[in-house]
Protein backbone atom coordinates (compact mmCIF):
# COMPACT_ATOMS: atom_id res chain seq x y z
CA UNK A 1 0.00 0.00 0.00
CA UNK A 2 1.41 3.57 -0.92
CA UNK A 3 -0.36 6.48 1.21
CA UNK A 4 0.95 10.24 0.27
CA UNK A 5 -0.28 12.67 2.90
CA UNK A 6 0.27 15.85 5.03
CA UNK A 7 -0.29 14.22 8.67
CA UNK A 8 2.18 11.81 10.39
CA UNK A 9 1.99 8.10 10.90
CA UNK A 10 2.76 6.04 13.54
CA UNK A 11 4.90 2.64 12.97
CA UNK A 12 3.21 1.16 15.63
CA UNK A 13 -0.63 1.18 14.07
CA UNK A 14 0.83 0.53 10.70
CA UNK A 15 2.48 -2.47 11.57
CA UNK A 16 -0.16 -3.50 13.45
CA UNK A 17 -2.49 -3.07 10.58
CA UNK A 18 0.11 -5.30 8.57
CA UNK A 19 0.05 -7.98 11.20
CA UNK A 20 -3.72 -8.79 11.24
CA UNK A 21 -3.85 -8.61 7.56
CA UNK A 22 -1.22 -11.47 6.99
CA UNK A 23 -0.48 -14.90 8.17
CA UNK A 24 2.90 -16.26 9.15
CA UNK A 25 4.59 -13.11 9.01
CA UNK A 26 8.22 -14.06 10.32
CA UNK A 27 10.15 -10.73 9.63
CA UNK A 28 9.34 -7.50 9.67
CA UNK A 29 11.66 -4.64 8.19
CA UNK A 30 11.57 -0.74 8.87
CA UNK A 31 13.00 2.55 7.92
CA UNK A 32 11.71 5.84 9.11
CA UNK A 33 13.40 8.80 7.47
CA UNK A 34 12.97 12.28 10.16
CA UNK A 35 13.60 15.84 9.88
CA UNK A 36 17.54 16.94 10.81
CA UNK A 37 17.74 20.07 12.75
CA UNK A 38 21.05 21.04 11.08
CA UNK A 39 20.35 22.20 7.07
CA UNK A 40 24.56 22.41 5.81
CA UNK A 41 25.58 23.47 9.77
CA UNK A 42 22.37 25.81 10.31
CA UNK A 43 20.09 25.67 12.10
CA UNK A 44 17.00 24.01 10.18
CA UNK A 45 13.64 26.23 10.65
CA UNK A 46 11.77 23.75 8.48
CA UNK A 47 11.66 21.97 5.43
CA UNK A 48 8.54 22.16 3.02
CA UNK A 49 8.04 19.07 0.55
CA UNK A 50 6.78 19.66 -2.70
CA UNK A 51 5.09 17.06 -5.09
CA UNK A 52 3.68 16.46 -8.09
CA UNK A 53 0.29 15.32 -7.12
CA UNK A 54 -0.54 12.33 -9.57
CA UNK A 55 2.76 11.25 -10.41
CA UNK A 56 3.52 10.58 -6.88
CA UNK A 57 1.01 8.09 -6.26
CA UNK A 58 2.08 6.46 -9.94
CA UNK A 59 5.64 6.11 -9.24
CA UNK A 60 5.05 5.06 -5.44
CA UNK A 61 3.02 2.41 -7.03
CA UNK A 62 5.05 1.36 -9.93
CA UNK A 63 8.27 0.78 -7.36
CA UNK A 64 5.67 -1.27 -4.98
CA UNK A 65 4.77 -3.51 -7.93
CA UNK A 66 8.64 -3.69 -8.74
CA UNK A 67 9.53 -4.38 -4.61
CA UNK A 68 6.66 -6.93 -5.06
CA UNK A 69 7.87 -8.99 -8.12
CA UNK A 70 11.75 -9.16 -6.67
CA UNK A 71 11.24 -10.32 -3.39
CA UNK A 72 8.75 -12.62 -1.80
CA UNK A 73 6.70 -10.06 0.27
CA UNK A 74 3.94 -11.14 2.21
CA UNK A 75 2.89 -7.24 2.53
CA UNK A 76 4.55 -3.51 1.90
CA UNK A 77 3.70 -0.18 2.86
CA UNK A 78 5.11 3.31 2.11
CA UNK A 79 3.73 6.49 3.58
CA UNK A 80 5.70 9.73 2.31
CA UNK A 81 4.63 13.19 3.60
CA UNK A 82 4.63 16.22 2.23
CA UNK A 83 4.17 20.16 2.88
CA UNK A 84 6.16 21.89 5.80
CA UNK A 85 7.31 19.44 8.50
CA UNK A 86 9.82 20.54 11.32
CA UNK A 87 13.14 19.30 12.65
CA UNK A 88 11.98 16.27 14.42
CA UNK A 89 9.24 15.40 12.53
CA UNK A 90 8.67 12.12 10.24
CA UNK A 91 9.12 12.44 6.54
CA UNK A 92 8.80 8.81 4.81
CA UNK A 93 7.82 5.34 6.52
CA UNK A 94 8.75 2.04 4.55
CA UNK A 95 7.42 -1.44 5.87
CA UNK A 96 8.05 -4.59 4.31
CA UNK A 97 6.82 -7.95 5.73
CA UNK A 98 8.20 -11.31 5.07
CA UNK A 99 8.45 -15.02 5.64
CA UNK A 100 12.27 -14.50 5.62
CA UNK A 101 14.61 -12.13 7.08
CA UNK A 102 16.19 -11.65 3.92
CA UNK A 103 13.25 -10.36 1.76
CA UNK A 104 11.77 -7.80 4.27
CA UNK A 105 15.28 -6.85 4.64
CA UNK A 106 16.27 -5.93 1.21
CA UNK A 107 13.45 -4.84 -0.13
CA UNK A 108 13.10 -2.06 2.63
CA UNK A 109 16.64 -0.87 1.27
CA UNK A 110 15.35 -1.05 -2.38
CA UNK A 111 12.10 1.03 -1.60
CA UNK A 112 14.03 3.33 0.79
CA UNK A 113 16.95 4.38 -1.96
CA UNK A 114 14.79 4.70 -5.04
CA UNK A 115 12.69 7.10 -3.34
CA UNK A 116 15.72 9.27 -2.89
CA UNK A 117 16.10 9.48 -6.12
CA UNK A 118 12.99 8.51 -8.20
CA UNK A 119 10.72 9.83 -5.63
CA UNK A 120 8.86 12.76 -7.36
CA UNK A 121 9.87 15.20 -4.20
CA UNK A 122 11.98 18.33 -3.95
CA UNK A 123 12.76 19.42 -0.69
CA UNK A 124 12.66 23.52 0.33
CA UNK A 125 15.38 24.23 3.56
CA UNK A 126 14.48 26.98 5.73
CA UNK A 127 17.18 28.55 7.94
CA UNK A 128 16.79 31.80 9.82
CA UNK A 129 17.74 34.27 7.15
CA UNK A 130 17.38 32.06 3.97
CA UNK A 131 16.11 29.58 2.13
CA UNK A 132 17.62 26.90 -0.58
CA UNK A 133 16.19 23.79 -2.88
CA UNK A 134 18.10 20.78 -1.43
CA UNK A 135 20.09 19.84 -4.36
CA UNK A 136 19.49 15.95 -5.57
CA UNK A 137 22.99 13.71 -4.02
CA UNK A 138 25.17 12.10 -6.88
CA UNK A 139 26.13 9.45 -3.95
CA UNK A 140 22.60 8.87 -3.80
CA UNK A 141 22.27 7.91 -7.16
CA UNK A 142 24.62 5.76 -6.93
CA UNK A 143 23.45 4.08 -4.08
CA UNK A 144 20.11 3.64 -6.26
CA UNK A 145 22.34 2.68 -9.26
CA UNK A 146 23.07 -0.87 -7.92
CA UNK A 147 19.74 -2.14 -7.81
CA UNK A 148 19.36 -1.69 -11.37
CA UNK A 149 15.84 -0.27 -12.13
CA UNK B 1 -1.20 22.07 -23.05
CA UNK B 2 -1.13 21.89 -19.16
CA UNK B 3 2.40 23.17 -18.15
CA UNK B 4 3.97 21.81 -14.51
CA UNK B 5 6.92 23.74 -12.90
CA UNK B 6 7.84 22.47 -9.60
CA UNK B 7 10.96 23.51 -7.14
CA UNK B 8 12.98 26.54 -8.18
CA UNK B 9 11.73 26.20 -11.75
CA UNK B 10 8.35 27.15 -10.41
CA UNK B 11 10.12 29.95 -8.41
CA UNK B 12 12.09 31.10 -11.21
CA UNK B 13 9.78 31.73 -13.46
CA UNK B 14 6.81 32.76 -10.87
CA UNK B 15 4.47 30.25 -11.52
CA UNK B 16 3.41 26.54 -11.05
CA UNK B 17 1.13 26.06 -14.16
CA UNK B 18 -0.05 27.44 -17.30
CA UNK B 19 -1.69 26.57 -20.44
CA UNK B 20 0.02 27.47 -23.66
CA UNK B 21 -1.80 26.29 -27.35
CA UNK B 22 1.13 24.20 -29.02
CA UNK B 23 1.51 25.74 -32.37
CA UNK B 24 2.55 23.30 -35.10
CA UNK B 25 6.17 23.84 -34.96
CA UNK B 26 6.68 22.75 -31.30
CA UNK B 27 6.54 18.63 -32.07
CA UNK B 28 8.76 17.77 -29.02
CA UNK B 29 10.35 18.77 -25.22
CA UNK B 30 13.54 20.36 -26.45
CA UNK B 31 11.48 22.66 -29.02
CA UNK B 32 8.82 23.21 -26.44
CA UNK B 33 12.09 24.58 -24.11
CA UNK B 34 13.40 26.68 -27.39
CA UNK B 35 9.31 28.37 -27.13
CA UNK B 36 9.59 29.00 -23.52
CA UNK B 37 13.10 30.55 -23.64
CA UNK B 38 11.96 33.41 -25.56
CA UNK B 39 9.16 34.34 -23.29
CA UNK B 40 11.03 36.22 -21.35
CA UNK B 41 14.66 36.67 -19.53
CA UNK B 42 13.30 34.12 -16.18
CA UNK B 43 12.05 31.46 -18.75
CA UNK B 44 15.31 32.05 -20.43
CA UNK B 45 17.60 32.06 -16.94
CA UNK B 46 15.44 28.67 -16.10
CA UNK B 47 16.04 27.06 -19.07
CA UNK B 48 19.78 27.78 -19.58
CA UNK B 49 21.25 24.54 -17.90
CA UNK B 50 19.39 21.66 -18.79
CA UNK B 51 21.61 19.12 -17.11
CA UNK B 52 20.01 19.83 -14.32
CA UNK B 53 16.30 19.68 -15.45
CA UNK B 54 13.97 16.81 -15.69
CA UNK B 55 11.03 16.58 -17.67
CA UNK B 56 7.63 13.84 -17.82
CA UNK B 57 4.82 13.99 -19.99
CA UNK B 58 1.69 12.62 -18.81
CA UNK B 59 3.40 11.75 -15.59
CA UNK B 60 6.10 9.64 -16.99
CA UNK B 61 9.60 10.80 -17.30
CA UNK B 62 10.83 11.45 -20.85
CA UNK B 63 13.89 12.43 -22.63
CA UNK B 64 14.80 15.29 -24.39
CA UNK B 65 13.23 14.08 -27.86
CA UNK B 66 9.68 13.21 -26.68
CA UNK B 67 7.08 14.15 -28.94
CA UNK B 68 4.36 16.04 -27.68
CA UNK B 69 0.85 16.72 -28.67
CA UNK B 70 -1.56 19.70 -26.72
CA UNK B 71 -3.58 17.18 -25.02
CA UNK B 72 -0.25 16.08 -22.68
CA UNK B 73 0.55 17.64 -19.77
CA UNK B 74 4.14 18.42 -19.71
CA UNK B 75 5.73 19.14 -16.21
CA UNK B 76 9.60 20.53 -15.60
CA UNK B 77 11.62 19.56 -12.06
CA UNK B 78 14.82 19.04 -10.96
CA UNK B 79 16.30 15.83 -9.95
CA UNK B 80 13.83 14.18 -7.28
CA UNK B 81 14.96 13.68 -3.72
CA UNK B 82 12.22 12.21 -1.76
CA UNK B 83 12.94 9.95 0.98
CA UNK C 1 21.98 -0.67 24.47
CA UNK C 2 21.94 -4.94 24.49
CA UNK C 3 18.63 -6.22 26.67
CA UNK C 4 17.98 -10.70 26.93
CA UNK C 5 15.04 -11.13 28.14
CA UNK C 6 11.72 -12.96 28.74
CA UNK C 7 9.41 -10.22 27.68
CA UNK C 8 7.94 -8.76 24.95
CA UNK C 9 9.16 -5.51 23.80
CA UNK C 10 7.49 -2.27 21.68
CA UNK C 11 8.65 -1.26 18.78
CA UNK C 12 7.08 2.27 18.99
CA UNK C 13 8.39 2.66 22.96
CA UNK C 14 11.74 1.37 22.19
CA UNK C 15 11.96 4.01 19.27
CA UNK C 16 9.94 6.62 21.45
CA UNK C 17 13.22 6.07 24.27
CA UNK C 18 16.08 6.19 21.84
CA UNK C 19 14.45 9.28 20.00
CA UNK C 20 14.26 11.08 23.58
CA UNK C 21 18.25 10.57 24.16
CA UNK C 22 19.54 11.58 20.33
CA UNK C 23 19.41 14.81 19.06
CA UNK C 24 19.11 15.27 15.26
CA UNK C 25 18.07 11.84 14.56
CA UNK C 26 17.29 11.40 10.74
CA UNK C 27 16.66 7.87 10.28
CA UNK C 28 15.89 5.13 12.13
CA UNK C 29 15.80 1.36 10.62
CA UNK C 30 14.45 -1.43 12.69
CA UNK C 31 14.09 -5.21 12.24
CA UNK C 32 11.48 -7.26 14.09
CA UNK C 33 12.06 -11.32 13.77
CA UNK C 34 8.58 -13.03 14.61
CA UNK C 35 7.55 -16.67 15.60
CA UNK C 36 5.83 -18.50 12.64
CA UNK C 37 3.09 -20.52 13.00
CA UNK C 38 4.54 -23.68 10.16
CA UNK C 39 7.48 -25.46 11.14
CA UNK C 40 8.47 -27.39 7.82
CA UNK C 41 4.79 -27.81 6.50
CA UNK C 42 3.94 -28.54 10.12
CA UNK C 43 1.50 -26.47 12.48
CA UNK C 44 4.22 -25.18 15.29
CA UNK C 45 2.89 -25.27 18.79
CA UNK C 46 5.57 -23.40 20.49
CA UNK C 47 9.21 -22.31 20.15
CA UNK C 48 11.65 -22.15 23.01
CA UNK C 49 14.89 -20.34 22.34
CA UNK C 50 17.89 -21.14 24.89
CA UNK C 51 20.81 -19.34 25.15
CA UNK C 52 24.13 -19.03 27.23
CA UNK C 53 23.34 -16.57 30.19
CA UNK C 54 26.28 -14.29 30.45
CA UNK C 55 27.90 -15.33 27.21
CA UNK C 56 24.28 -13.95 25.67
CA UNK C 57 25.34 -10.53 26.63
CA UNK C 58 29.07 -10.57 26.05
CA UNK C 59 28.67 -11.61 22.57
CA UNK C 60 25.51 -9.45 21.95
CA UNK C 61 27.40 -6.50 23.41
CA UNK C 62 30.87 -7.06 21.48
CA UNK C 63 28.79 -7.09 17.93
CA UNK C 64 26.92 -3.66 18.71
CA UNK C 65 30.39 -2.30 19.30
CA UNK C 66 31.31 -4.00 16.23
CA UNK C 67 28.38 -2.12 14.95
CA UNK C 68 29.28 1.38 16.61
CA UNK C 69 32.88 1.59 14.60
CA UNK C 70 31.85 0.25 11.15
CA UNK C 71 29.52 2.97 10.67
CA UNK C 72 28.45 6.04 11.90
CA UNK C 73 25.73 5.50 14.15
CA UNK C 74 23.86 7.90 16.79
CA UNK C 75 21.86 4.93 18.63
CA UNK C 76 21.22 0.97 18.57
CA UNK C 77 19.21 -1.41 20.68
CA UNK C 78 19.28 -5.67 20.44
CA UNK C 79 16.72 -6.86 22.53
CA UNK C 80 16.38 -11.02 22.34
CA UNK C 81 13.88 -12.73 23.60
CA UNK C 82 14.57 -15.85 25.11
CA UNK C 83 11.95 -19.30 27.01
CA UNK C 84 9.00 -20.47 25.57
CA UNK C 85 7.55 -18.31 22.54
CA UNK C 86 4.06 -19.15 20.69
CA UNK C 87 3.41 -18.19 16.83
CA UNK C 88 3.12 -14.64 16.36
CA UNK C 89 5.06 -13.23 18.96
CA UNK C 90 8.22 -11.03 19.04
CA UNK C 91 11.53 -12.83 19.11
CA UNK C 92 14.11 -10.58 18.06
CA UNK C 93 14.20 -6.60 17.93
CA UNK C 94 17.19 -4.14 16.09
CA UNK C 95 16.75 -0.63 15.90
CA UNK C 96 19.75 1.59 15.16
CA UNK C 97 19.63 5.44 14.66
CA UNK C 98 22.00 7.92 12.51
CA UNK C 99 22.12 10.83 10.67
CA UNK C 100 22.54 9.80 7.04
CA UNK C 101 20.22 6.18 5.79
CA UNK C 102 22.63 4.65 4.43
CA UNK C 103 24.54 3.73 8.16
CA UNK C 104 21.27 3.06 9.89
CA UNK C 105 19.79 0.30 7.17
CA UNK C 106 23.52 -1.37 6.44
CA UNK C 107 24.26 -1.74 10.27
CA UNK C 108 20.47 -2.98 10.74
CA UNK C 109 21.15 -5.38 8.21
CA UNK C 110 24.65 -6.48 9.63
CA UNK C 111 23.28 -6.98 13.49
CA UNK C 112 20.37 -9.05 12.31
CA UNK C 113 22.27 -11.74 9.75
CA UNK C 114 24.99 -11.86 13.22
CA UNK C 115 22.55 -12.80 15.19
CA UNK C 116 21.43 -15.68 13.37
CA UNK C 117 24.42 -17.16 13.14
CA UNK C 118 26.54 -16.06 16.35
CA UNK C 119 23.44 -15.40 18.55
CA UNK C 120 23.93 -17.86 21.68
CA UNK C 121 20.81 -19.31 20.72
CA UNK C 122 19.44 -22.71 20.19
CA UNK C 123 15.55 -22.78 19.39
CA UNK C 124 13.12 -25.82 20.09
CA UNK C 125 10.47 -25.93 17.88
CA UNK C 126 7.30 -27.66 19.00
CA UNK C 127 4.73 -29.18 16.55
CA UNK C 128 1.39 -31.63 17.58
CA UNK C 129 3.56 -35.02 18.13
CA UNK C 130 6.57 -34.13 18.14
CA UNK C 131 9.93 -31.58 18.46
CA UNK C 132 13.05 -30.84 17.18
CA UNK C 133 15.63 -28.63 17.56
CA UNK C 134 16.17 -25.89 14.62
CA UNK C 135 19.27 -26.63 12.57
CA UNK C 136 21.78 -23.99 11.83
CA UNK C 137 21.14 -22.71 8.09
CA UNK C 138 24.20 -22.86 5.48
CA UNK C 139 22.54 -20.08 3.92
CA UNK C 140 22.54 -17.60 6.85
CA UNK C 141 26.65 -18.69 7.34
CA UNK C 142 26.67 -17.13 3.36
CA UNK C 143 24.89 -14.21 4.53
CA UNK C 144 26.67 -13.26 7.45
CA UNK C 145 30.05 -14.20 5.69
CA UNK C 146 29.64 -11.06 3.12
CA UNK C 147 30.12 -8.99 6.44
CA UNK C 148 33.51 -9.83 6.78
CA UNK C 149 33.38 -10.55 10.79
CA UNK D 1 35.57 -27.49 36.01
CA UNK D 2 32.35 -26.68 35.15
CA UNK D 3 30.87 -28.10 31.96
CA UNK D 4 27.91 -26.46 30.06
CA UNK D 5 26.00 -28.86 27.73
CA UNK D 6 22.98 -26.94 25.19
CA UNK D 7 20.17 -27.92 22.88
CA UNK D 8 20.47 -31.16 21.93
CA UNK D 9 23.72 -32.35 23.16
CA UNK D 10 22.47 -31.72 26.82
CA UNK D 11 19.11 -34.02 25.69
CA UNK D 12 21.67 -36.18 24.57
CA UNK D 13 23.79 -36.35 27.75
CA UNK D 14 20.46 -35.78 30.09
CA UNK D 15 21.81 -32.53 31.99
CA UNK D 16 22.76 -29.19 31.69
CA UNK D 17 26.17 -29.37 33.04
CA UNK D 18 28.54 -30.75 35.54
CA UNK D 19 31.79 -30.14 37.78
CA UNK D 20 34.43 -32.67 37.04
CA UNK D 21 37.47 -32.11 38.41
CA UNK D 22 40.28 -32.18 35.50
CA UNK D 23 42.88 -34.86 34.99
CA UNK D 24 46.90 -34.08 34.35
CA UNK D 25 46.66 -35.77 31.39
CA UNK D 26 43.32 -33.60 30.11
CA UNK D 27 45.75 -30.52 28.59
CA UNK D 28 42.51 -29.30 25.72
CA UNK D 29 39.71 -29.77 24.57
CA UNK D 30 40.17 -32.42 22.50
CA UNK D 31 41.21 -34.24 25.84
CA UNK D 32 38.24 -33.07 27.32
CA UNK D 33 35.89 -34.89 24.70
CA UNK D 34 37.81 -38.01 24.63
CA UNK D 35 37.50 -38.06 28.43
CA UNK D 36 33.87 -37.24 28.57
CA UNK D 37 33.24 -39.62 25.50
CA UNK D 38 34.16 -42.56 27.88
CA UNK D 39 32.04 -41.58 30.48
CA UNK D 40 29.01 -43.61 28.63
CA UNK D 41 27.42 -44.32 25.69
CA UNK D 42 25.04 -41.06 25.88
CA UNK D 43 28.48 -39.31 25.76
CA UNK D 44 29.58 -41.29 23.27
CA UNK D 45 27.03 -40.91 20.92
CA UNK D 46 26.81 -37.06 21.47
CA UNK D 47 30.59 -36.15 20.74
CA UNK D 48 30.60 -38.91 17.86
CA UNK D 49 29.88 -36.22 15.24
CA UNK D 50 32.45 -33.10 16.30
CA UNK D 51 31.26 -31.01 12.45
CA UNK D 52 28.23 -30.23 14.42
CA UNK D 53 29.55 -28.85 17.91
CA UNK D 54 30.91 -25.90 18.97
CA UNK D 55 33.15 -25.00 22.13
CA UNK D 56 33.66 -22.33 24.18
CA UNK D 57 35.87 -21.38 26.85
CA UNK D 58 34.90 -18.62 29.72
CA UNK D 59 32.82 -17.51 27.02
CA UNK D 60 35.01 -17.23 23.92
CA UNK D 61 34.13 -19.19 21.31
CA UNK D 62 37.21 -21.84 20.91
CA UNK D 63 38.62 -24.35 18.21
CA UNK D 64 39.53 -27.95 19.92
CA UNK D 65 43.09 -27.52 20.46
CA UNK D 66 42.48 -25.09 23.00
CA UNK D 67 44.07 -25.43 26.20
CA UNK D 68 42.29 -25.75 29.17
CA UNK D 69 42.87 -25.62 33.36
CA UNK D 70 40.68 -26.59 36.12
CA UNK D 71 39.27 -22.83 36.37
CA UNK D 72 37.90 -22.40 33.17
CA UNK D 73 34.24 -22.32 32.32
CA UNK D 74 33.93 -25.09 29.18
CA UNK D 75 30.69 -25.40 26.88
CA UNK D 76 29.87 -27.77 24.64
CA UNK D 77 26.59 -26.45 21.74
CA UNK D 78 25.17 -26.68 18.73
CA UNK D 79 26.06 -24.08 15.77
CA UNK D 80 24.04 -21.08 17.13
CA UNK D 81 21.08 -20.03 15.66
CA UNK D 82 19.58 -16.93 16.59
CA UNK D 83 17.64 -13.99 15.17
Amino acid sequence: MIKVQTANFSLEEEVKTMLKKNDNVGAISSFIGIVRNKAKEKDLISMTLEHYPGMTEKMLKKIENEALSRWRLLDSLIIHRHGELFPGENIVLVITLSKHRKDAINSCHFLIDWLKTKGPFWKFEKTKNSGHWVEALDSDNLEEQKWNI
Amino acid sequence: MRILYFSWIKDGIGKSQEDIDLTGNIKNIADLINFLSEINNDYNKVFSDLSSIRFSKNMNLVNIEENIKNEDEIAFFPPMTGG
